[in-house]
């Protein structure tokens, strides 16, 4: 690649902010050697802000790293080269190197809370880089850290100054680490999952804060995600990458509109677009896994999971051809140039990256727009699922508190719901809101203080170990995370024979056994093997066969997919949806993700401090008249609607301790609407915005509709 | 912090209690008859019923406990069967000279370990680390006796550097006694030294793995920074934790150390009173170790709470 | 008739012992000690059998090298010696420990030569009256204790009644019951003391020696504090004692002592003793060069010093046996047999090399060893026999062989002696289990608890005594305080008070066949061996006097740079 | 397995399902195997224990006999015949030295394995059941902590006499603590993960949820643990003989040797030299093999 060296600077004087050339790095793990990038080439010029998607294990951060020249001791730079504002990084002196960190790039890590040293003072944390960087005495950078702390809009900067990490929250502490990058104005900022994590009303603070900062500081941004809908929303130039190759790269809204390659084409497909219902589409699923590191990939790296390859992706692997232009009959004419001659292929094809143009590692680039939808539609409307009027599950005035020393902490109070068979209860609301404890309350994993729990008509048990095993049997649940949620001393097969021999009703053991891995996909084989062989998805697959193993009544499903790459997460919700319409079964569904509850919810509770301040069917609770945090927690969800003008609602505040929750309404110290007084004063009426959508709030249904008409709500985009 | 410190003395009162339970229960309790123990295999039944009864052996036990404890928490600690002299004095100037010879060595173990550990953790897998983990994996092992013996012969019989009784002579200046204590110290240190050291490798390489010390590099910090300012506070809290536990069988070295060199320290008392059914000067003993010990947790506690501002604050 | 009448006869009947061949010159001297002739008046006794008077030179002369250096007199001697078990107080003392230091304090009317003859110390003569059960003794003038106080025959008599008073719990108690009772002791005047005993005994003043050693004189009015106050007419004075550390003497002043060439003793000035019970550590400070002498050195673990250049190990035939005691009240020893059979398993000379690299006389289960006490027979060898132990066990009712235990005190070559047993009694089917415990819990408890007095089988150490009837009084007849075999053998009594009663050597003489005799067949005890005991000192230490480690005389020792 | 009414082939392919399981499982116990068999630690340290195994157990049949004195032949330095020379009593040391494993190699891993069924039941208890149970055993286990095991150790022996049985015991008990510490924290680690939860779903005991559910996954914490016990055991056992409080003469016992025979230290050091490496290098051993299991482990 050497010849496209000089080609690129003679192109544009101006030296990228970051220019990567045919970067492949390898880790050495066990003796083998496990290429992670293979000739990645990207470039972000001055200022831009530049997106990398891709699922976990492609190698963004290996690619962060490397830029960084910070990679682990087991991980080599074969080949290519990184080039920060000309320079080549590589070639720094350790003592340059020093200097350039911090000063030329800066990096914000995914969690802001390990990334700061635990056991010192934010002050000295963040003015240890003008001390060191400027060479300024203590007390000066200790002023200049307060004016960076101002910078990044945190309250009261002189407090924060002489806290420790762990008092602050982790808004706060991700500010933190976003000041202590930006203090030395750097060029190049490298934002590592900066709001995963995160609470969707504090990742739309960051955000917000981002970009105003991007107005201020003229710091080029390489943004890394997986969450497409924030490239959409920072960046304007992004790149695809898929097994440590880049697929397909271009400007941010062409790609996620109109995109060209198929994996691309399956990521957009796979997320539930904002507000859309699994009623509407079934989420399009991307077949097989990611490939594991070191797995020999013949052809093109996407041909093993491409509905749309050919003979010829598997035989040779593509470039990355420009788009508009010869991507697609070139693509086409390589095709058929059977067998193809190595020759053919003169460097100057692969067009280099960097100027405005689109570029796609397919030879159909041109077909992806008519990529073959695979799921079909599969939820049938409630009434089909036979939603009987009567309720399933009743839960009245639940109350739970838990103690912390001293401290009484409500994690649930006065919460009461119904859900009738069938249906989908989706639960949103922040970390710390009490979905989960509600739902254990359920289960009968946790007991309630006081409320009751009532299962078709029959009074429930507090605890599950005092429940008859048939109400065992009717309720069960699908945990958060797949490492833990399957023992990893048994075999696949071993747990769900357990589960049948306890939950089962008669009949053969191992047919059950069988019927159920076959149910949820997974195939014999892996049922010898122990769950450390099994990937995620297929583990929260035997964790909701497992549930499935008594033929329940009601499943609680706690955040089941959010710990999964998108791609699996929306098989996991088909295989959901599935299972409820051929068991008829009824799902109370957990999620901090509203797109996705919004998408598999017939109805939805919304949860703020310990109670249920909202109540209504998906369609309701997502359109206004609704409670203002929810209208809240709407307006923060980053989409891929760039039509979308919604303006932001940042939330005051951080959210108040559960152990002296607020007065009168809870939400009053944070709320955008608040009335004033009475908001403080006294507790908030029930409010009916239609029947069966209640919410919690002193603003009457037809001024909050007012008011929130404005914003209209964003609608879902064709792909 | 002084909270903290008032918390953790607090709850060192219930344990107390129980050890002191403990001890009464195995010295008083467990072997059945007292009288038999001391008087020995071969006394009259009738002696030694009258001994028991003279000891109060027929009273209820909680009674038995609480007077017994009662005495300990006055000051009344009873008369060594052996010296026929009263046990307090005799446990504290012994306890005295344990203090002396464990703070010795302790000084200087535990800069060094932390130094030797810390450095090897730093430079993690280079030929340097390999030997000192090694080294100080066997140091640990070989028992204090038998280095103690080896040294004896090497540097005071052979080399005649170093005394081979731990007490100066009558009369010496004070300072004298740490000459004369090195010999001692050393299989102590030995024993302290490769522990304490794996410990300090084993936190600093874990502190190294973590993201906020890649936060500090990446900031650009010049690497002395990086190690003094965010790795070593982090790496030393385990480290310290070890300390305070490690004085465990830091004792259980005195003991040995102390018989071997003849050193009129608590150690070789215990042994003593054991040895020749001494059990008021016996029970003493165990009683003042075992505060000692839980002090030094105490101590390691505190520490531990200074290094890390969660806890300290949280106390 | 008069004790002069008494003394010219007894010289007379000891010049006919000699001349017949009854009696060697040496035994000539050490009886003659006995009933108070001077070492001068004794020479002329031997003058007249016709034959030098040179009585034969001290063994511990000739150890030091003939010639001695010239005397320097101050500086300070370090010593060790294992601490002692008790409170130090002269009338309990029965450790090495004690002894020792009370011997460095505190004096006795009678000391012991290098030879185990006696002579004067604060008595200057004594002599029986012909019955010989009345024994008058002239006191030293002008002796005073080092707290200022006069010495007179008042203390003799308050001390000597200390001892006998049961209440004391004195070991003396036991030598002299039934020969010496309450009241016998009477002041004549200031400088006379006469014992009125209860039968004959002629070897008294043996049990008012240093060989006695808990009738140290002390005031009359002794409170029973030696540890805090150490009160006495020794050399020495305690000016400081930490327990199982160190105890520190100072020169007595006043002390009555005066060497050849009229110079006050002691030469030293200062005696440190160092506290040690475990012996390598005690070794090594030998070795080390922090003290100057070791009073006792343990074979075992000694071999270093034997080959040590800077030290010099002098060898002295004391009398000190270890006792191998079998209780006769308990299960099996009442069997005579069986006690037979064991002495039958030990090969002597085997332990003899073991533990003493062959320096020790073989013993033959009985106290008259003729190469150790002069006039004793010559006993039968009991050489190793296993085919005669089997036959015995086999007699005794145990054909299969017999289990046994034997409670051994981890001190000195104790332990490396009850293995040597152990081992040697294996193939006649007797298995010995070891009991180890320690020197202080051996010795702990009264004499009805003591495991040194109640153990089934026992090993016991005993320092020098100077006379087989010593031993035989202090641990063979049934009125015997530390009879640790608790045997009871009425033909030995008797047969043992014709002997301490009669003053006719040849009597003496076959009344001790009989004796060791009977001794010998019944076993109630193993004398495997005397022990030839070493003392260790820097080769620029000399004059230390005394046979044995309790006799620890150091008042004419010195240290030449 | 399968329920009564299945076909015959169902059934075969069940039994070929079974089979394939274990199968299965079998891999992954050959795996680990051949991991640890990679790691040179916990090789080297197999083989110096399994050394000392073969010695405490045969070593007599080729020896002279250990306890046979031999008066006339004291303290001779090694040679041919006697290749670590002979002792006080003219015993030979090599036969000592190798028939000293016997008793170490009794008493520590019997000790060892006590203090693992005592530990892992109030580990296990405590850990699961948390709340008062929790804290009243933690409290009297703490108590035991602060009390410095040889001292325990030398109290109890001192109170109770010497014996194997009593040797063991002893170390067994005061082991337990700092074992039922160490399996407390795996249990609570273990007993809020999810799949514990599924179990109490499915209407599990809590004696099934612990043997069955949580224990397979904290063999490994407690295989680690046990090994490292091992060698304080060795260390500890050791310790209490040199003493006075251990084994009783003439029992060929390292720390019994090294103190009966440290008086020999200048005249014959090989008397002390040997049992005392012999000692070092068991429990060297035995570390190094806890140290290749926790790092395959960790792996």
């Amino acid at each position: 690649m050497s010849v496209v060296e000089p080609q690129v600077d003679s192109r544009d004087p101006a030296p990228a902010a970051l220019d990567v050339r045919d970067l492949e790095v390898t880790f050495h793990r066990r003796g083998r050697d496990l290429p992670v990038l293979k000739g990645v080439t990207l470039r972000i010029a001055p200022g831009e802000a530049y997106g990398l998607v891709g699922e976990s294990g492609c190698g963004k951060t290996t690619l962060a790293m490397a830029a960084l020249r910070y990679l682990a001791s087991n991980g080599t730079v074969d080949a290519g080269q990184v080039l920060v504002e000309g320079r080549d990084v590589s070639t720094l002196s350790d003592e340059a190197l020093r200097k350039w960190r911090g000063e030329a790039v800066a990096m914000v890590y995914q969690d802001p809370a390990a990334a700061l040293s635990p056991a010192m003072r934010i002050g000295d944390q963040v003015a240890e880089v003008f001390r060191y960087h400027e060479g300024l005495s203590k007390a000066e950078a200790l002023k200049r850290a307060r004016e960076s702390l101002r910078r990044v809009a945190l309250p009261d900067p002189d407090a924060t100054l002489r806290r420790y990490p762990f008092e602050l929250s982790g808004g706060q502490q991700q500010r933190v680490v976003i000041a202590m990058a930006l203090a030395v104005n750097p060029r190049l900022l490298v934002l590592d999952e900066p709001t995963t994590g995160l609470d969707a009303t504090v990742e739309a603070e960051i955000l917000d804060l981002i970009e105003e900062l991007r107005g201020r500081i003229h710091a080029a941004i390489l943004l890394i995600t997986h969450n497409l809908g924030l490239v959409a929303r920072l960046c304007e130039r992004v790149g695809v990458l898929y097994a440590g190759r880049v697929v397909e790269e271009g400007p941010a809204r062409e790609i996620f509109t109109d995109p060209r390659h198929p994996y691309t084409m399956g990521l957009l497909r796979c997320v539930p677009r904002f507000g859309m219902n699994k009623t509407d589409a079934a989420l399009q699923t991307i077949p097989g896994t990611l490939p594991a590191l070191g797995e020999p990939l013949e052809g093109c790296v996407y041909s093993a999971r491409c509905p749309m390859a050919k003979p010829v992706c598997i035989r040779r692997e593509p470039d990355l051809y420009a788009w508009p232009g010869d991507g697609g009959p070139r693509g086409r004419a390589e095709a058929e140039a059977m067998p193809p001659e190595p020759a053919a292929f003169s460097p100057h094809h692969a067009n280099p990256v960097g100027e405005a143009a689109r570029h796609a590692r397919c030879y159909f680039s041109a077909e992806v727009a008519q990529m073959p939808h695979l799921t079909p539609v599969l939820a049938t409307s409630l009434e089909a699922r036979g939603a009987t009027a009567g309720a399933v599950l009743e839960i009245d005035d639940l109350v739970r508190t838990f103690r912390d020393g001293r401290r009484k902490l409500t994690a649930v109070s006065d919460v009461s719901l119904n859900l009738r068979r069938g249906e989908t209860f989706g639960l949103v609301g922040e970390s710390g809101s009490g979905k989960t404890t509600l739902a254990k309350c359920v289960t009968g994993l946790i007991a309630p203080d006081s409320g009751t729990v009532t299962f078709e008509g029959k009074r429930l048990r507090a605890t599950a170990g005092r429940r008859s095993q048939d109400a065992l049997r009717a309720i069960q649940m699908v945990f958060q995370n797949p490492d833990s949620t399957l023992n990893p001393a048994w075999s696949t097969r071993a747990i769900l024979t357990r589960a049948v021999r306890k939950l089962g009703s008669g009949g053969s053991v191992r047919a059950k056994v069988d019927k159920l891995s076959a149910d949820v996909r997974v195939e014999p084989r892996f049922l010898i093997q122990k769950p450390s062989d099994l990937s995620g998805g297929q583990k929260q697959r035997i964790a909701i066969a497992r549930a499935f193993a008594g033929d329940p009544t009601l499943v609680v499903c706690d955040e089941p997919a959010s710990a999964l790459d998108v791609s699996v997460q929306a098989s996991i919700l088909n295989l959901l949806v599935e299972l409820q319409t051929n068991e008829q079964v009824s799902y109370v569904f957990i999620s901090h993700d509203l797109a996705v509850v919004r998408y598999i919810s017939d109805r939805i509770g919304v949860m703020y401090l310990a109670e249920l301040i909202e109540v209504g069917s998906a369609e309701e609770v997502f359109n206004p008249p609704h409670h203002p945090y929810t209208e809240a927690l709407l307006s923060s969800i980053p989409t891929l609607d760039f039509g979308d003008r919604r303006e932001r609602i940042a939330l005051r505040g951080t959210m108040p301790s559960l152990s002296e929750p607020p007065s009168g309404c809870r939400f009053h110290t944070r709320c955008h609407r608040t009335l004033g007084d009475i908001c403080v004063e006294q507790e908030p009426p029930v409010q009916e915005a239609a029947p069966g959508h209640t919410y919690k709030c002193h603003i009457p249904p037809h001024e909050l509709l007012a008011a929130q008409a404005t914003a209209e709500p964003a609608a879902p985009i064709k792909a | 912090m002084a909270r903290l410190i008032g918390r953790r003395l607090l709850l060192m009162v219930p344990t107390l209690i129980l050890v002191s339970i403990l001890v009464f229960a195995l010295a008083e309790v467990l072997p059945g008859n007292l009288g038999r123990f001391i008087l020995g295999p071969y006394a009259t039944q009738s002696a030694v019923d009258q001994l028991n009864h003279n000891l109060g052996m027929d009273k209820p036990i909680y009674t038995r406990y609480v007077e017994w404890a009662g005495h300990f928490v006055t000051g009344h600690w009873g008369t060594s069967y052996q010296y026929t002299t009263s046990v307090f004095p005799l446990v504290m100037r012994a306890l005295g000279n344990s203090l002396l010879l464990a703070g010795f060595a302790l000084v200087i173990i535990v800069p060094t370990s932390i130094l030797v550990g810390v450095y090897a953790g730093l430079r993690r897998d280079s030929i340097l680390d390999r030997a000192i983990t090694i080294s100080s994996l066997s140091m640990t092992v070989i028992p204090e006796f038998v280095s103690g013996v080896i040294l004896i012969v090497v540097f005071a019989v052979t080399l005649h550097w170093l005394p081979v009784q731990a007490m100066p002579p009558q009369g010496s200046p004070f300072i004298d006694r740490f000459y004369y204590l090195i010999l001692p110290a050393i299989p102590l240190m030995l024993l302290e030294l490769g522990y304490i050291a794996r410990m300090a490798r084993v936190g600093t390489v874990q502190v190294l793995n973590m993201p906020y010390v890649r936060t500090a590099v990446l900031k650009g910090l010049p690497r002395r920074r990086v190690i003094f300012g965010h790795v070593l506070r982090n790496a030393l809290v385990p480290t310290v934790t070890v300390i305070g536990s490690q004085i465990g069988w830091l004792i259980g070295g005195l003991v040995v150390v102390e018989t071997l060199f003849n050193y009129p320290g608590i150690g070789n008392y215990m042994v003593n009173a054991a040895l020749n059914h001494d059990l008021p000067l016996l029970e003493a003993c165990v009683l003042v170790v075992a505060v000692l010990y839980m002090l030094s947790n105490l101590i390691a506690d505190i520490v531990v709470a200074f290094l890390n501002p969660r806890i300290r604050m949280g106390g | 008739m008069s004790d002069d009448q008494f003394r010219s006869d007894y010289a007379h009947h000891l010049i006919e012992q000699v001349t017949s061949g009854k009696m060697t010159r040496r035994q000539l001297l050490v009886r003659a000690s006995v009933f108070g002739f001077s070492a001068t008046v004794a020479g002329q006794i031997l003058a007249a059998c016709g034959g030098s008077s040179s009585s034969s030179s001290s063994p511990s002369a000739a150890a030091s090298g003939s010639a001695l250096p010239a005397v320097v007199t101050g500086g300070t001697m370090k010593a060790v010696i294992p601490p002692p078990l008790k409170t130090l107080d002269p009338v309990t003392i029965y450790d090495q420990g004690g002894i020792v230091l009370v011997y460095q304090i505190a004096e006795y009317l009678i000391d012991l030569t290098n030879e185990n003859a006696l002579k004067p110390k604060l008595a200057v003569s004594w002599a029986p009256n012909p019955k010989g059960d009345v024994w008058t003794f002239k006191l030293r003038q002008g002796v005073t204790f080092n707290d200022g106080s006069p010495f007179e025959a008042a203390d003799v008599v308050a001390s000597i009644e200390r001892v006998i008073n049961p209440k004391s719990g004195s070991g003396a108690l036991a030598a002299l019951a039934g020969i010496l009772s309450p009241g016998g002791t009477k002041a004549v005047d200031t400088s006379t003391v006469q014992f009125n005993l209860d039968k004959p005994f002629a070897d008294f003043p043996y049990l008012v020696s240093a060989s006695s050693y808990n009738t140290a004189i002390l005031p009359r009015n002794y409170a029973g504090d030696f540890q805090k106050k150490a009160i006495g007419t020794g050399p020495w004075m305690l000016k400081s004692f930490v327990t199982n550390q160190s105890a520190k003497l100072v020169k007595n002043p006043t002390y009555w002592g005066k060497d050849a060439q009229g110079r006050q003793l002691p030469y030293l000035d200062e005696l440190d003793f160092a506290l040690v019970t475990d012996t390598s550590a005690a070794n090594l400070q030998l070795q080390s060069g922090t003290v100057d002498v070791q009073p006792q050195t343990v074979f075992q673990g000694g071999q270093s010093l034997l080959s040590d250049s800077s030290l010099r190990v002098d060898v002295y035939p004391s009398t000190g046996i270890r006792e191998v005691a079998f209780n006769v009240n308990k299960t099996p020893w009442q069997s005579k047999e069986l006690r037979q059979a064991v002495a039958y398993c030990l090969d002597r000379k085997a332990i003899n090399q073991a533990l003493y690299g062959g320096r020790s006389n073989l013993g033959y289960d009985t106290f008259w060893e003729p190469t150790v006490f002069p006039g004793s027979p010559t006993p039968p060898v009991r050489a190793v026999d296993i085919a005669k132990a089997k036959s015995l066990l086999a007699t005794a009712g145990h054909p299969n062989g017999i289990d046994v235990t034997l409670t051994v005190a981890n001190y000195l070559e104790n332990p490396a002696y009850a293995q040597l047993i152990q081992a040697q009694c294996k193939p006649a089917g007797i298995n010995v289990k070891i009991n180890e415990i320690s020197y202080n819990a051996i010795y702990a408890g009264s004499n009805s608890t003591t495991p040194w007095l109640n153990a089934p089988m026992v090993i016991v150490e005993w320092g020098s005594r100077p006379t087989p009837g010593v031993y035989a009084q202090a641990m063979l007849l049934p009125t015997s305080a530390w009879s640790s075999s608790h045997w009871n053998n009425s033909a030995f009594v008797t047969a043992f008070n014709q002997y301490e009663s009669t003053t006719d050597e040849a009597t003496r003489a076959t009344l001790a066949t009989k004796l060791s005799s009977i001794q010998q067949d019944e076993t109630p005890i193993l004398v495997a061996f005397y022990i030839s005991q070493l003392r260790t000192q820097k080769k620029n230490v000399y004059n230390i006097q005394g046979p044995g480690s309790f006799y620890f005389d150091t008042s004419q020792a010195y240290i030449t740079a | 397995m399968a329920a009564a009414g299945t076909t015959p082939d169902r059934r075969l392919d069940e039994l070929q399902a079974d089979a394939a399981a274990a199968a299965e499982q079998r891999r992954q116990r050959r795996y680990l195997v051949r991991s640890l068999l990679r790691s040179p630690t916990f090789v080297v340290g197999v083989l110096i224990v399994l050394f000392w195994v073969v010695m405490g157990v045969f070593s007599t049949t080729f020896t002279q006999p250990p306890a046979l004195p031999h008066p006339f032949a004291i303290l001779q330095s090694p040679s041919a015949s006697h290749w670590f020379g002979t002792d006080d009593l003219g015993r030979d040391v090599f036969a000592r030295t190798m028939a000293g494993a016997h008793t170490v190699l009794i008493i520590a891993p019997l000790a060892t394995v006590l203090a693992l069924l005592w530990g892992g039941m109030v580990g296990l208890t405590a850990g699961f059941y948390r709340g008062l149970t929790d804290d009243l055993m933690m409290r009297v286990v703490d108590a035991f902590l602060a009390l410095p095991i040889i001292i325990t150790a030398i109290l109890i022996i001192s109170l109770l006499g010497r014996s194997y049985a009593i040797l063991i015991l002893v170390i067994g008990a005061l082991f337990t603590p700092v074992i039922s510490r160490t399996i407390r924290s795996a249990v609570i680690g273990e007993r809020e993960r999810e799949y514990v939860m599924a179990a109490r779903l499915r209407g599990e005991r809590s004696a099934f949820v612990m043997a069955r559910e949580i224990l397979p996954n904290i063999t490994q914490p407690i295989i680690v643990e046990g090994t490292v016990r091992l060698g304080y055991a060795v260390f500890t056992v050791a310790t209490l003989s040199f003493l006075g409080f251990g084994l009783e003469p003439p029992s060929p016992d390292w720390g019994l040797t090294v103190a009966t025979e440290r008086l020999n230290l200048q005249a014959a050091p090989w008397t002390v030299l040997f049992p005392a490496l012999a000692l070092a290098s068991l429990v060297v051993g035995v570390n190094l093999i806890a140290d290749g299991l926790s790092s395959t482990f960790s792996k």
